[in-house]
């Protein structure tokens, strides 16, 4: 595993930095009146959080969420709402009032509190299996046969090799589901 | 019906003479009933097409309803029934041959000693644990007269009914319904348990209900039979208790052990007073006394051979034989005796004011007769059980004869103005007046029954009366009953009360006895002009058993001459015939020793008597001018007492507002209406469904539709099972 | 630094849930659903740094799940909108109970 | 008779047959109805109601031979049959019949017949499944009556339910299924938690016999219980029972149930359904839990609600608008009468409570066929509708009277000689409660003569009531049955009663001594 890792300043300061670039760039996404602002604001987030990826050692997973993600899939709702023209903010005065703003930031915090009360009560040193020190020394011990992406590819093809061919018949559902919902009638409904 | 026990060897006496029939007296009307019901049914009944529902022909208008109606409005000529001719014949005959198997086992029983009643055993009736009841006859004197007094008077009615009710198009119902009357009458004179005896007691009061709403098209008569039966139940509600009592308390209910039993228990005692206090609630229930006697005067809705059958001969006169039959368990009781001769004398004399009023002649009668009752009961509350009953059956002639006179005089005023097709009241006295020229006969048979019952001396009223009061005189003194106290008053005193009553009320007797003889036969004629020519003596079928009758009423006094008199016959004949009987309790009430008055008190009392009788005659005669009364269209309304009086204290409309409207109210609107739709329904059963279709209709006001709400619910989901990881 | 990823991926993923109760509009909302998956990722991935590659083969097949999710998705809004003309949440609420 | 009876091994094979042939009754229908299908109506119709009524007949003929095959004087059960039914659960299907189970299994098997020709051309749409319901309705109520093993006791009384709750809801009046659900639930209930009493009495029960049992003799015989749970389990089962009989506060179905049905379901609701209650108590609720039963709270609690049933039923009778409504609750004041004979606990309340039981069933019964066949001719139930119908249908208006007078309880009809015992019995134990209830009988004479007033007597004025037509012979024949049964059972009830007194006695002792002494007399030894 990534154990060779130094946690120089410089490390920390990077993972500080686009930790809270992300969150700036999340509650801008949340409060933008019009959908294109937020679409922007949330791509920028997904390229925090790719960045972060790196840092922690997951360099696949960081290139398939710029790929992917971002790529594709904000793409996809850039091109929605372009196709929708539901550019302009003023008919969307969808916020639902201060109240509903207020009651909801409250709601949020108590689960964030909850969260990290679970985090903080050493839960995670309780999580932390006896014997992974070992684990992580015998894997860390043999070397990276299949480069940065062997330990994500090895067990993707062998215990998941089910699930992984399930996301692909998943997938060819969701096509033929956008295609059929997205069709124009031609009956006359 | 198994064949009676046969005779084993030291049985009865009677057991080997005719008695041994005694269970064909009552079996003879119950077959003359099932013939007539038979040929009602024959006559009227038109069985339906066999699908009931099949097109709803309502356009032929049933003529069928033509054979049923009543003689009331028959307008065109009245059609005798088609089998009138049969019922002629069984109705009366049925009831001779009863009379005759009675005179012949009155004689077999005279020919032998009655020391021991005749117990003849039919079949097992209830063997229920330990209150193995017997259906068993039970023959003796007491028993004997009162089956005399039925069968012999029923037979004279029932011959009298053939032309009174000869134009009825119910006529064979009619004869059913009069021999189930005599059949249930005899059961309960001849019941050896007392819940046989209740069999007959409640089966008279159903032929009570049957008879009196006999035309019961007139929703009238239908009421009038409906209130005889539910205030006949409310007797036997008391009757019923009292027999709860005696099997509780005694362990039987078989007449001869309850008497041996009853004298047993402590004297005067809590129980013993029960007992016989509930059984006369039953005795006012039947025979008409002071709180239940309002169904007597309604019940004249009959037919007048009913109302004499039933209202002045048999039917009243079962709760005097019941305190006759019951003597051992009332003389054990001094304060229910009291009781008994208290409500009597109040009866008698409450009634006799009413009865001074009255227009309808049937009503005249009818209190009469709850006057006379009062006699009956005085007599027998005070221990005198000889006189009650002597004074039974002297009323049972005289009384007999008046109603059927005045169903004689009703009969020839409903033709005239029936010929004439007139409306009036047939019945109303204001519309008679002078009928002694048209009928002579029934005038002077009338006469004689009026002295009879005013107590006119050597007419049998007098006797059976003035022995009643002679003997209240007597045990004012010397008997259990006036050491007893009631309310706190002593005995004595009670019955003085008592006796002057009792001679207030044959005061008044006399009065209103002749102003009915007077309004009725003497005066001018105010029938009116057409019907007049109409009016002709009653057919013989009709006047012939009056004449009985008269006899009957005339001699009646021979049964039981008291001694002061003995030259007009035998002493004391029913005293010493009905002393096996009644003779023990009587003297238990007299302390052992036969109530003796000094000579001359005595002279002192019939004297009384006698002058009491011709001053209330003289007085009718000279007050009242019967040619100053007017028709009844066109006479003035009563005022002050005489309404009073003439609507009966308004004790009807007292009842019905105090007792029969209060009830439907309560039950309608609270018990009903309130209870059970409203708190039981409506609460709980339909409340606990409206309860779970509103917990379903909560819950759906989650499911609006918006994304939102359900994002918010996840949520809320979400943090609780969060803040349960993080509490716990 | 694991810690702090995690405590970030909370933070996003509060915001991500905070944006889906406010917001009316649709799209917005699926847009803050797909933060909040990347929030989940972002956790899984710091924690494969402790238990080894498998977190990041579940991202994978998050991403994946994410990818169809909004296909779908925006397809039923694009239906409704042409149905509706409008993608305000507000008024779809045919399936009112 | 017996000879006969006993060469064919009656009593060995009457009890199930009974239960069987209405099921095979039910099959032949169905038969019948899919080999015709294709026939006119009308002919089905006919056809299926006598192939229904041979059915019926049949059953009652096979029934009459108990009455001398059953000599109920002997101690134990008769007629037994005891087959091993769900063996892992230890459920048999154990059924025999004693004194008090025989009359009423004759009169269900009696009534039935009549009820069917009372309801012969009311009934037209789909006949099949009525009548199949009605066969159905004799295997459940003839199994509660002979069951002897808990769980097949509560299977029958579940049985009963469903085809009455059908014939309520699909051939009744106007608000028949706000009727029928009512009925439903109200019972269901109630057998619910005699359910659970009845499983913890199992589970009791296997506990001491190592085996899981059900078995009411075992039960009876073994299982003591601490007084409160008996008076727990005692509540169960009462509560169930009371909803059935029905008493007092538990009884606002059975006016509701009774208009809402068709003529032949309302008599036989009345007629025979309204004595599982008082059967219940008198084979479960008593002999199980003598102490709970002698408990002279619970005692003087049931005997309160049973007096206020009596005179509250009676009261509200006498308000009652509609003639049906008004018999109804003059069964709750008669069953009243039968509680009270139940829990006054001598011998002559309890001979009593039985012969209340089958008079209600005669009397009651007769007044709802008659009810039903003046329906069928006026359409109306409403009292005030009729009047002076004397006239126009004499013999209608004469068997109606009669009815009636049984109803009240005149001497001379069977009325009178159950309503007599009760109160006699019940006043040694119970002198004020039974000094109440007797005021009953005047209220019974005041609501019933006066319906019978404004329906027969008083003015014929309605034009509708002229062209009525009066009952045709089937319906005589169908009452004539009826009128002998009053008339015999006022005048000579001694066969009767000597079939019911032996167990009656034996019951009361065994109860009266709190089930001290040796339950061996009322059944034969355990097994």
């Amino acid at each position: 595993m990534l154990a060779n890792q130094f946690h120089s300043l410089f490390y920390a300061f990077g993972f500080y930095l686009f930790g809270l670039v992300a969150i700036a760039s999340a509650v801008a996404f949340v409060t933008r009146k019009s959908p294109v602002a937020a679409a922007m604001w949330l791509v920028n987030v997904m390229f925090c959080l790719a960045a972060l990826y790196v840092m922690l050692d997951a360099q696949f997973i960081a290139a398939m969420q710029v790929l992917v993600y971002t790529g594709a899939i904000m793409v996809v709702f850039l091109f929605v709402i372009m196709l929708l023209n539901l550019g302009h903010p003023s008919e969307l005065a969808d916020a639902r009032g201060r109240w509903g703003y207020i009651f909801a930031t409250f709601i949020g915090l108590v689960m964030l509190a909850e969260v990290m009360a679970l985090n903080r009560a050493n839960t995670i040193e309780r999580m932390i299996p006896p014997d992974l020190a070992a684990r992580a020394a015998a894997a860390a011990a043999t070397p990276l046969a299949g480069g940065i992406i062997g330990p994500v590819a090895a067990p993707l093809f062998n215990e998941y090799l089910l699930a992984f061919e399930l996301t692909s018949v998943l997938l060819l559902a969701a096509i033929v589901g956008a295609v059929v919902l997205g069709k124009r009638r031609t009956d006359a409904r | 019906m198994m064949h009676p026990a046969m005779i084993p060897e030291g049985a009865h006496p009677l057991a080997a003479t005719v008695a041994r029939f005694v269970w064909l007296l009552p079996l003879l009307p119950l077959l003359g009933f099932l013939i007539n019901g038979t040929l009602a049914m024959l006559g009227a009944a038109k069985v339906g097409p066999a699908d009931p529902s099949a097109g709803h022909d309502s356009d032929d208008h049933g003529h069928g309803a033509a054979h049923g109606h009543d003689a009331h409005d028959a307008h065109h000529a009245p059609t005798r029934h088609k089998y009138a001719a049969i019922t002629s014949l069984v109705g009366p005959g049925v009831l001779v041959a009863a009379f005759g198997l009675a005179v012949a086992c009155f004689f077999a029983m005279r020919s032998v000693d009655m020391e021991r009643p005749f117990l003849l055993t039919l079949f097992q009736w209830m063997p229920v644990g330990d209150l193995n009841l017997t259906a068993s006859f039970l023959l003796d004197p007491l028993s004997m007269v009162m089956v005399l007094v039925i069968t012999g008077v029923g037979m004279l009615i029932h011959i009298f009914s053939v032309g009174y009710m000869q134009d009825d198009p119910g006529y064979p119902r009619y004869f059913a319904y009069l021999n189930l009357f005599v059949f249930f009458m005899l059961v309960l004179v001849l019941g050896g348990s007392y819940p046989l005896l209740f069999v007959g007691w409640e089966g008279v009061g159903l032929c009570s209900y049957l008879l009196i709403g006999f035309w019961f098209s007139e929703k009238a008569n239908a009421d009038a039979g409906k209130k005889a039966f539910i205030v006949n139940r409310i007797g036997d509600f008391g009757f019923l208790v009292a027999m709860f009592l005696m099997f509780a308390n005694l362990g039987s209910l078989d007449i001869a052990t309850v008497a041996e039993k009853a004298v047993e228990l402590p004297m005067g005692g809590a129980i013993v007073t029960a007992m016989a206090l509930f059984l006369f609630l039953g005795c006012t229930g039947k025979s008409a006394q002071i709180p239940l006697y309002v169904r007597l005067p309604d019940a004249m809705a009959g037919p007048t051979p009913v109302s004499a059958l039933i209202h002045a001969a048999t039917m009243v006169t079962a709760g005097v034989y019941l305190v006759a039959r019951s003597s051992a368990i009332f003389s054990m009781a001094p304060m229910a005796q009291l009781v008994v001769a208290l409500v009597g004398a109040l009866t008698a004399f409450f009634a006799a004011t009413i009865g001074l009023k009255q227009w309808d002649i049937k009503k005249v009668l009818a209190y009469s007769t709850v006057s006379q009752l009062g006699y009956m009961f005085i007599g027998v509350g005070v221990g005198a059980y000889v006189a009650g009953v002597f004074h039974l059956v002297t009323h049972a002639f005289f009384k007999a004869l008046l109603f059927l006179g005045s169903g004689s005089v009703i009969y020839v005023m409903h033709a005239a103005y029936h010929a004439t097709h007139n409306h009036d009241d047939a019945q109303d006295m204001r519309n008679m007046g002078g009928l002694k020229t048209y009928m002579p006969v029934t005038f002077y048979l009338m006469w004689i029954a009026t002295l009879a019952i005013a107590g006119i001396p050597l007419f049998s009223g007098f006797f059976s009366k003035d022995e009643i009061l002679g003997s209240v005189f007597a045990r004012i003194s010397h008997s259990t009953l006036a050491e007893a106290t009631l309310f706190g008053v002593p005995g004595g005193t009670i019955l003085l009360i008592v006796y002057v009553l009792g001679l207030a009320s044959a005061l008044m007797t006399a009065i209103y006895m002749t102003r009915m003889m007077l309004y009725t036969f003497h005066g001018p004629n105010r029938t009116g002009e057409a019907e007049r020519s109409h009016l002709t003596e009653a057919p013989w079928i009709m006047t012939g058993p009056l004449v009985v009758l008269a006899a009957l009423a005339a001699f009646g006094g021979w049964l039981n001459v008291p001694e002061l008199l003995s030259a007009v016959g035998p002493v004391g004949s029913l005293d010493h015939w009905l002393e096996p009987v009644v003779g023990e309790a009587a003297l238990r009430t007299t302390l052992g020793a036969a109530p003796h008055v000094t000579h001359q008190t005595e002279l002192m009392l019939v004297g009384t008597a006698i002058a009491i009788a011709v001053a209330g005659i003289a007085f009718a005669l000279l007050r009242l001018k019967p040619a100053a009364l007017v028709p009844k269209k066109d006479s003035p309304a009563a005022t002050g007492i005489s309404r009073v009086l003439e609507n009966k204290y308004f004790v009807d409309e007292g009842y019905d507002a105090a007792i029969v409207q209060p009830t439907l109210a309560v039950s309608r609107a609270v018990l009903w209406k309130g209870l059970d739709a409203g708190i039981i329904d409506g609460l709980f059963v339909n409340g606990s469904a409206l309860l779970a279709r509103a917990f379903g209709w909560m819950g759906s006001q989650l499911q609006t539709g918006q994304v939102g709400t359900y994002a918010w619910v996840l949520l809320i989901g979400v943090i609780t099972l969060l803040g349960a990881f993080t509490f716990r | 630094m694991l810690v702090e990823a995690l405590a970030l991926s909370a933070v996003l993923f509060t915001i991500g849930v905070v944006g889906v109760l406010t917001r009316r509009n649709a799209i917005i909302l699926f847009m803050c659903i797909e933060l909040m998956l990347n929030a989940v990722n972002l956790s899984f991935v710091a924690l494969s740094t402790l238990y080894g590659a498998t977190g990041q083969v579940f991202v994978v097949f998050t991403m994946t799940v994410a990818a169809a999710e909004a296909a779908v998705g925006l397809a039923i809004i694009i239906a409704i909108f042409r149905h509706t003309r409008s993608v305000n949440l507000q008024n779809i609420n045919l399936l009112k109970g | 008779m017996t000879a006969f009876l006993s060469s064919i091994n009656y009593n060995a094979w009457i009890v199930p047959v009974l239960l069987l042939l209405p099921a095979f009754g039910a099959v032949g229908l169905w038969a019948h109805a899919l080999l015709t299908a294709n026939d006119p109506a009308d002919k089905r119709w006919r056809e299926v109601r006598v192939l229904a009524f041979a059915f019926f007949l049949g059953e009652a003929l096979l029934s009459l031979g108990l009455w001398w095959s059953i000599d109920t004087a002997a101690i134990g059960w008769q007629a037994m049959v005891d087959l091993s039914w769900i063996p892992q659960w230890g459920i048999r299907f154990t059924v025999g019949l004693d004194g008090i189970s025989l009359t009423l299994v004759l009169l269900t098997t009696l009534m039935m017949p009549l009820a069917v020709l009372g309801s012969w051309t009311s009934i037209r749409t789909k006949p099949h499944a009525y009548y199949a319901l009605l066969l159905l309705l004799t295997i459940g109520m003839l199994g509660v009556f002979v069951s002897l093993d808990l769980v097949l006791f509560y299977v029958m009384w579940e049985i009963m339910l469903v085809p009455m709750y059908l014939v309520i809801g699909v051939w009744g009046g106007e608000r028949r299924l706000y009727a029928a659900i009512k009925f439903f639930i109200y019972t269901m209930i109630g057998s619910l938690l005699m359910l659970v009493a009845i499983l913890y009495l199992g589970s009791e029960a296997s506990r001491i016999a190592g085996a899981p049992t059900f078995s009411y003799d075992f039960i009876l015989n073994n299982v003591r219980l601490d007084p409160t749970t008996t008076l727990w389990l005692f509540g169960a089962f009462a509560l169930a029972f009371a909803v059935k009989v029905p008493m007092f506060p538990f009884h606002t179905w059975l006016p509701d149930a009774h208009v809402e049905a068709p003529t032949a379901g309302s008599v036989i609701l009345a007629a025979i359904m309204l004595k599982m209650g008082t059967f219940g108590f008198v084979r479960f609720a008593l002999p199980l839990f003598p102490s709970a039963a002698m408990n002279p709270a619970v005692r003087s609690f049931i005997i309160a609600l049973a007096v206020i049933g009596i005179i509250y039923g009676a009261l509200v009778a006498l308000v009652q608008p509609d003639f049906k409504k008004l018999v109804a609750y003059s069964s709750v004041s008669h069953l009243g009468f039968v509680m009270l004979g139940i829990f006054a606990l001598t011998t002559e309340s309890m001979q009593g409570a039985l012969m209340v039981n089958i008079n209600h069933g005669v009397s009651t019964g007769a007044l709802f066929l008659l009810i039903g066949m003046i329906y069928e001719r006026r359409h109306t139930r409403m009292i005030a509708d009729y009047g002076g119908i004397a006239k126009v249908v004499p013999i209608f208006a004469t068997i109606l009277t009669i009815v009636s007078l049984s109803s009240i309880g005149v001497p001379g009809t069977n009325g009178f000689i159950g309503e007599f015992l009760v109160l006699v019995g019940a006043y040694k134990t119970q002198p004020l409660a039974t000094v109440i209830s007797a005021t009953a009988v005047i209220f019974a004479a005041a609501y019933l003569l006066w319906a019978l007033q404004r329906i027969i007597y008083n003015k014929l004025d309605k034009p509708a009531n002229e062209g009525l037509k009066d009952l045709n012979w089937r319906e005589i024949g169908l009452l004539v049955p009826l009128l002998i049964a009053i008339v015999w059972l006022g005048v000579y009830p001694k066969p009767l009663l000597d079939k019911t007194e032996p167990a009656a006695r034996r019951l009361v002792e065994y109860v009266q001594t709190g089930g001290v002494k040796a339950a061996v007399n009322i059944t034969h030894t355990a097994r």
